[in-house]
């Protein structure tokens, strides 16, 4: 096994006659923040979604841990450590804030199928065990007084929050978060930035796509900016504060920069 | 070879009655996305509703102008019925989950198929000999005038619908519903009238096919609607649910396949046949024939 | 919580209720027939009979002091339904069964009335209801096997046709008797070009008559019921196959003219004589009484001879002044004298099976009437 | 939430307890058609309501179920209980096969594919395949109930062995609740790539829905061969699929929910008699108001069931 690393080479995705993605690297090392930015349309969800198994990428390669990803599936993807939250949120919204973290136990969890029918003693010790970690999620995101709320009628920031301790309770070793920060006000992004240092302090790789620049530069420790599916820049924030590629992909598409 | 021919013709003439039934499921299914189960009672309703205009309104006249008359007067019939089922039983739930949808639908079922029971009674009923039994021989195929009169005047039917859908402002109307109803409704479409005119239009070739069930049958049940709107609904995948031409071609390969079949391999076994075809293509090519597969958005 | 309480409490409310009080001592004489469904026509002639039978035998007196009671159970013409039904008769505490129309429903009901010691009367013909060795079955018609014999001497024999097709669907009754009937007809040295099953229902039988036109019939012998034999008639005519039609004795029925329409005119029926010509004092009687309650003309024979089995277990009872069931049976089972019925004299052979029978072959007239074409 | 379970649960199984000895047997058969329509309905939910697959095709495993035992019964002599584990099994099975190549199909088009499977199978009974299945008439005259040799005729017995089936059903339930397979059905019903973005393999966990729904209505099947000591494959047509559909949405998907749709549907048209001609007709009334009113149901699933140590006092509990 090669050390947690993610490396992108060439990862090419079209839709139709669309580069959606186009020839794209990249390279995320070990307790790093990775922003990805770019403006709208760039293909930053699509790069996620390529990590992720939710599409494949018709060229390239997906490299995590020395092991190619490239192709396999969503959920064989979470079993080697890297998981995900969505732009909009996609929480299950009948279901309580604490079954919602329960979710991201399901890899951890050892029961069987059969379980499902009858319990056995061991069976019902790994229940509690990870309910157990539930109560762990919700203490560190601060959610224990929603615990049995459905997440469908708790407030953006909150269902934020819910999204994160979900992804968390897998226990990743690369977390990717696409826009965080968005529908969320100053103070709840103040609050993310917190988590998110907090998380990489737990020894979790973050990677994030974010819209949200002064955040950006904030909360990331290297950055790559996308423009058509292309890598137009990539360096620290500081660097790439400087580049004159970058100004010019923001500036030109400031018009329609909000969705 | 005669009879490849003989089959042949059996399975156009009842392929073109599946046809009709199945524009009515396909046209709904392409605005609304909804399987819309009491279309096929409404076909076993209008069989139901000719028969009694027959004998009540017509007083079981027998001539060219009392069959238009009855065929007219049933679709109009069917028309209303159509218009009102979807205001009391679709229209509220539009917004709500799908699932709920297909269960009103599945109810309006029922509550049209046991009110033909409860007016009509249980019994088959007989349909009057309308169109006089006449053949003509054609080298060892024999055609009926009645298969002339259903395969001429179903073709007809569906040739104006392609024409009317294709060509006219309306048509047009009903196809960008189809593709996207919030788009349509800000390019100043009224969305409730298009999905009324589409019961209308559907509701009315339904009607055309119950009673050229009727009057190629003769035998009319009140649960047969079931067994009718099975297959026009077959046939409406099979060319490509919510695709009008598609339609019409799933419905004449049907009847097709299921004459062949029947007349080939075993008559018992038909159903089954026509079913594990069908599954096939669902996990095959769930789109169908003409339809177009849809790219879903993460 | 408060909601559920309720449900409960309705629940056990209605389940108390239900315990009926009890009921004034009669003779309870169940009807297991298709009310509904394909042979519905069939089933409420049935229904119809025996509650005029039974208004009549009451305004009399009733049975042995004890008023009639009927219970009608429809069975749908489907085996399960028919199942399900003769549960609910033994359950309702029937003493004999009138009916099924269809053999299938017999059949599927007969055992649950023999583990009961019901007694069941039903014109079913399959040669198999009687095969069983139930003592508490009568059948008050004839067995396939009589007329299958029937149809063989008189297609092979007297009509001499070189190329026969014989069709049924997949019930008890067709399907025993287009067996019985191709069997009787090999055995005379006939020829059986083709046998072949339908679906009943299915409405469109042009593809198998299509392969039967390739074989070039000169007769065709449908043994199932008249809603398919009728639309198979018409069918036969549009697809210009010139073979006679016979159709067997479920098909005699006024549904299978109005079914076939013109088409009608020239098929042959083959069954025991018609009620309307029935030469017997009682018989005239009864259908007099029957149009003058319902309007209408009992819909066949069979209906009729339902009520002759009714009347002969009956007879049974009055005769051995007991309701018990098994000498009622031993009574029939050994009766010298036959009973003076509607459809004849009736008597029982050992194994529950009407004695005697005598077929007919009748026309369909241009006006749908018929004509007798060959008496036996 | 809870309280309900405390007291409706045991008062409900109480009464279902004594309930034979209080009625006639008449209104015994009933409560057994209830109790075995209820084991179905239940199937069907872990399918339909838990996992919101559109399965519109139970009748076939319940059906395949009352087969098995009526053929291993009536064909090679076997008792009725020992027929149960293959009655359970061979549904299963075959679920799982059919299960596999079509549940990645969405919606509609899953809804489709197993009313074909359903219309494909009564055809297989109706024509004989093998020669085992009775054809159209089915298979009459199977033996009653008998346990070690002690014969189990009475209805009070059968009443019992259907009552026997309902409380192992309910317990699986309860099992499959408190589980990470049946958490996972939650989740793919609730959002398929939510829940595959989390780590579960959707796939599996819908075909196992299938597996397990199928098995239990299989064993339904069973009760209801034995109950009328005959299968046909009219039982088993599609249009009984459509109710049992229909009675898991229109109740809602939970227990309470389909105990009254199955109440409503077989029990009340029993009371009453007269009106039995109209009670499909008001029942589609009823699901179309049902669906208006009240779209998930009437009495809808209840989501919170978590440890109560996760509940921190004055909370916005459930």
């Amino acid at each position: 096994m090669g050390r947690n690393e993610l490396i992108l080479k060439d990862v090419t995705k079209r839709f139709g006659g669309l580069t959606a993605v186009d020839a794209l690297n990249l390279k995320v090392t070990e307790g790093q923040i990775y922003g990805i930015i770019g403006p709208n349309g760039a293909g930053k969800t699509t790069v996620f979604n390529c990590i992720t198994g939710i599409y494949e990428s018709e060229e390239g390669s997906v490299n995590w841990r020395g092991e190619e990803i490239r192709g396999m599936t969503p959920y064989q993807i979470v079993d080697r450590g890297i998981v995900r939250t969505f732009q909009t949120i996609r929480l299950f919204s009948q279901m309580s804030v604490a079954e919602n973290i329960m979710s991201g136990r399901h890899i951890k969890s050892k029961q069987k199928l059969w379980n499902g029918i009858f319990h056995t003693p061991s069976s019902r010790r790994d229940e509690l065990e990870n309910w157990k970690k539930v109560e762990e999620q919700l203490d560190f995101f601060k959610l224990s007084e929603f615990a049995a709320v459905p997440t469908g009628s708790l407030p953006y920031g909150i269902q934020r929050r819910v999204e994160m301790a979900r992804a968390m309770a897998v226990e990743p070793t690369l977390l990717i978060l696409d826009e965080p920060a968005a529908g969320l006000n100053d103070k709840e992004t103040l609050e993310l930035l917190e988590t998110i240092f907090k998380i990489r302090d737990r020894g979790v790789t973050v990677l994030l796509i974010e819209h949200d620049m002064d955040m950006v530069m904030e909360v990331t420790d290297y950055l790559t900016v996308i423009n058509f599916g292309k890598q137009i820049a990539e360096g620290t924030p500081e660097e790439i504060q400087k580049n004159p590629a970058v100004i010019e992909a923001y500036l030109g598409s400031e018009d329609d920069d909000d969705e | 070879m005669d009879i490849f021919l003989q089959q042949l013709a059996n399975g156009l003439t009842i392929g073109s009655m599946f046809a009709l039934v199945a524009l009515g499921y396909t046209m709904v299914y392409g605005v609304m996305k909804l399987i819309n189960f009491a279309h096929g009672d409404m076909v076993a309703a209008s069989a139901f509703v000719g028969l009694t205009i027959y004998t009540q309104v017509m007083g079981q006249a027998t001539s060219l102008l009392a069959v238009i008359t009855i065929f007219l007067l049933s679709a109009v019939c069917m028309a209303c019925v159509g218009v009102i089922l979807e205001r009391v039983a679709y229209r509220p739930l539009r917004k709500a989950p799908r699932l709920s949808a297909v269960v009103s639908a599945l109810g309006a079922s029922l509550v049209i198929q046991n009110g033909i029971m409860l007016i009509w009674g249980p019994r088959m009923r007989i349909f009057p000999e309308l169109v006089p039994q006449v053949y003509w021989d054609l080298g060892g195929v024999v055609i009926s005038l009645i298969q002339v009169i259903i395969l001429t005047l179903s073709l007809v039917l569906m040739v104006s619908l392609y024409l009317f859908v294709e060509k006219t402002r309306m048509g047009a109307a009903i196809r960008a519903s189809s593709i996207d109803q919030d788009a349509a409704r800000l390019m100043g479409i009224n969305v409730n009238s298009i999905i009324a005119l589409i019961f209308i239009i559907g509701s009315s070739l339904g009607a055309v096919g119950g009673l050229f069930i009727g009057l190629y049958y003769r035998g009319i049940t009140f649960n047969m609607g079931w067994q009718y709107g099975l297959y026009a609904f077959i046939a409406a995948i099979l060319g490509g649910i919510g695709n009008i031409p598609g339609a019409m071609l799933g419905g004449m390969l049907l009847g097709l396949f299921n004459a062949f079949i029947a007349g080939y391999v075993s008559s018992t076994w038909a159903d089954a046949f026509t079913f594990i075809l069908l599954i096939l293509i669902l996990i095959v090519r769930p789109t169908g024939i003409l339809g177009e597969r849809v790219a879903e958005k993460v | 919580m408060q909601k559920m309480f309720k449900v409960m409490l309705a629940l056990v409310a209605v389940c108390l209720l239900a315990v009926p009080a009890l009921a004034a001592d009669t003779l309870k004489v169940g009807v297991q027939a298709p009310i509904t469904g394909s042979y519905a026509n069939e089933g409420q002639g049935i229904e119809n009979g025996v509650r005029l039978l039974a208004e009549q035998i009451n305004g009399k007196g009733g049975v042995l002091g004890k008023q009639i009671e009927v219970i009608v159970c429809d069975d749908q013409g489907t085996a399960m339904a028919a199942a399900i039904c003769a549960k609910d008769l033994v359950n309702k505490g029937v003493s004999m069964v009138i009916g099924s129309y269809t053999s299938t429903c017999a059949e599927a009901a007969q055992k649950t009335y023999f583990n009961a010691g019901i007694l069941q009367t039903s014109d079913g013909t399959a040669d198999a209801l009687t095969e069983k060795g139930y003592w508490t079955f009568l059948r008050n018609s004839f067995p396939n096997s009589a007329e299958a014999g029937f149809v063989a001497e008189y297609l092979v024999n007297v009509k001499k046709y070189q190329r026969i097709v014989v069709i049924s669907d997949f019930s008890t009754y067709a399907d025993g008797l287009a067996n019985a009937a191709e069997a009787a007809i090999k055995k005379l040295g006939g020829n059986v070009v083709s046998r072949d099953k339908i679906k009943a229902d299915s409405q469109n039988f042009t593809p198998v008559l299509t392969n039967i036109k390739s074989k070039n019939p000169d007769a065709i012998f449908f043994a199932g019921y008249y809603s398919d034999g009728g639309q198979l008639r018409a069918q036969q005519v549009a697809l210009g196959i010139k073979a006679d039609f016979y159709g067997g004795d479920a098909n005699d029925n006024p549904d299978f003219v109005k079914l076939a329409g013109s088409a009608a005119a020239g098929a042959f029926i083959v069954n025991v004589p018609s009620p309307d010509v029935l030469p017997y004092d009682i018989a005239k009687s009864f259908i007099a009484d029957y149009q003058k309650k319902y309007g209408e003309m009992p819909p066949s024979i069979w209906g009729l001879m339902n009520i002759d089995g009714m009347r002969a277990i009956i007879h049974a009872m009055e005769q051995n002044n007991s309701f018990d069931t098994k000498k009622a049976a031993d009574f029939l089972h050994n009766m010298t004298e036959p009973l003076p019925g509607i459809t004849g004299p009736i008597a029982f052979a050992k194994d529950g099976n009407r004695k005697g029978g005598a077929y007919v072959v009748k026309k369909i007239q241009a006006d749908g009437s018929y004509s007798n074409e060959y008496v036996q | 939430m809870r309280e309900m379970q405390k007291y409706a649960y045991p008062i409900f199984l109480a009464v279902m307890a004594v309930l034979p000895h209080l009625l006639n047997s008449r209104w015994q058969a009933v409560a057994i058609t209830f109790l075995i329509f209820t084991v179905v309905a239940l199937s069907q939910d872990i399918i339909l309501g838990k996992s919101g697959m559109f399965n519109m095709g139970q009748a076939l495993f319940f059906g395949m179920g009352a087969y098995t035992t009526a053929i291993l019964n009536h064909q090679l002599g076997w008792s009725i209980v020992a027929t149960i584990p293959l009655a359970i099994l061979i549904p299963a099975i075959f679920g799982v096969v059919l299960a596999g190549p079509i549940v990645h199909l969405r919606g509609d088009y899953l809804l489709v594919v197993t009313i074909g499977f359903n219309i494909v199978f009564v055809q297989v009974l109706q024509n004989n395949l093998g020669g085992v299945t009775g054809g159209p008439n089915g298979i009459f005259g199977l033996d009653s109930l008998s346990l070690f040799g002690i014969n189990l005729a009475s209805q009070v017995a059968v009443y019992y062995f259907a009552f026997l089936v309902l409380l192992a059903t309910l317990w699986v339930m309860r099992n499959l609740e408190k589980s990470k397979p049946g958490r996972a059905l939650h989740y793919l019903r609730e959002d398929q790539l939510a829940a595959e973005s989390i780590g579960i393999n959707t796939r599996i966990y819908k075909i196992f829905a299938f597996g397990l729904g199928a098995g239990i209505a299989g064993l339904a099947g069973t009760v209801y061969a034995t109950q009328y000591a005959a299968v046909s494959p009219e039982a088993f047509e599609f249009i009984q699929s459509v109710l049992f559909f229909s009675i898991v949405l229109v109740g809602g998907s939970s227990i309470p929910g389909i105990l009254l749709g199955v109440f409503v549907m077989f029990v009340l048209p029993e009371i009453f008699r007269e009106f039995a001609t109209w009670r499909f007709f008001i029942f589609g009334f009823a699901m179309i108001a049902a669906m208006i009113l009240r779209p998930r149901g009437i009495w809808p699933a209840t989501f919170g069931k978590i440890p109560k140590f996760l509940i921190k006092g004055g909370s916005h509990g459930a």
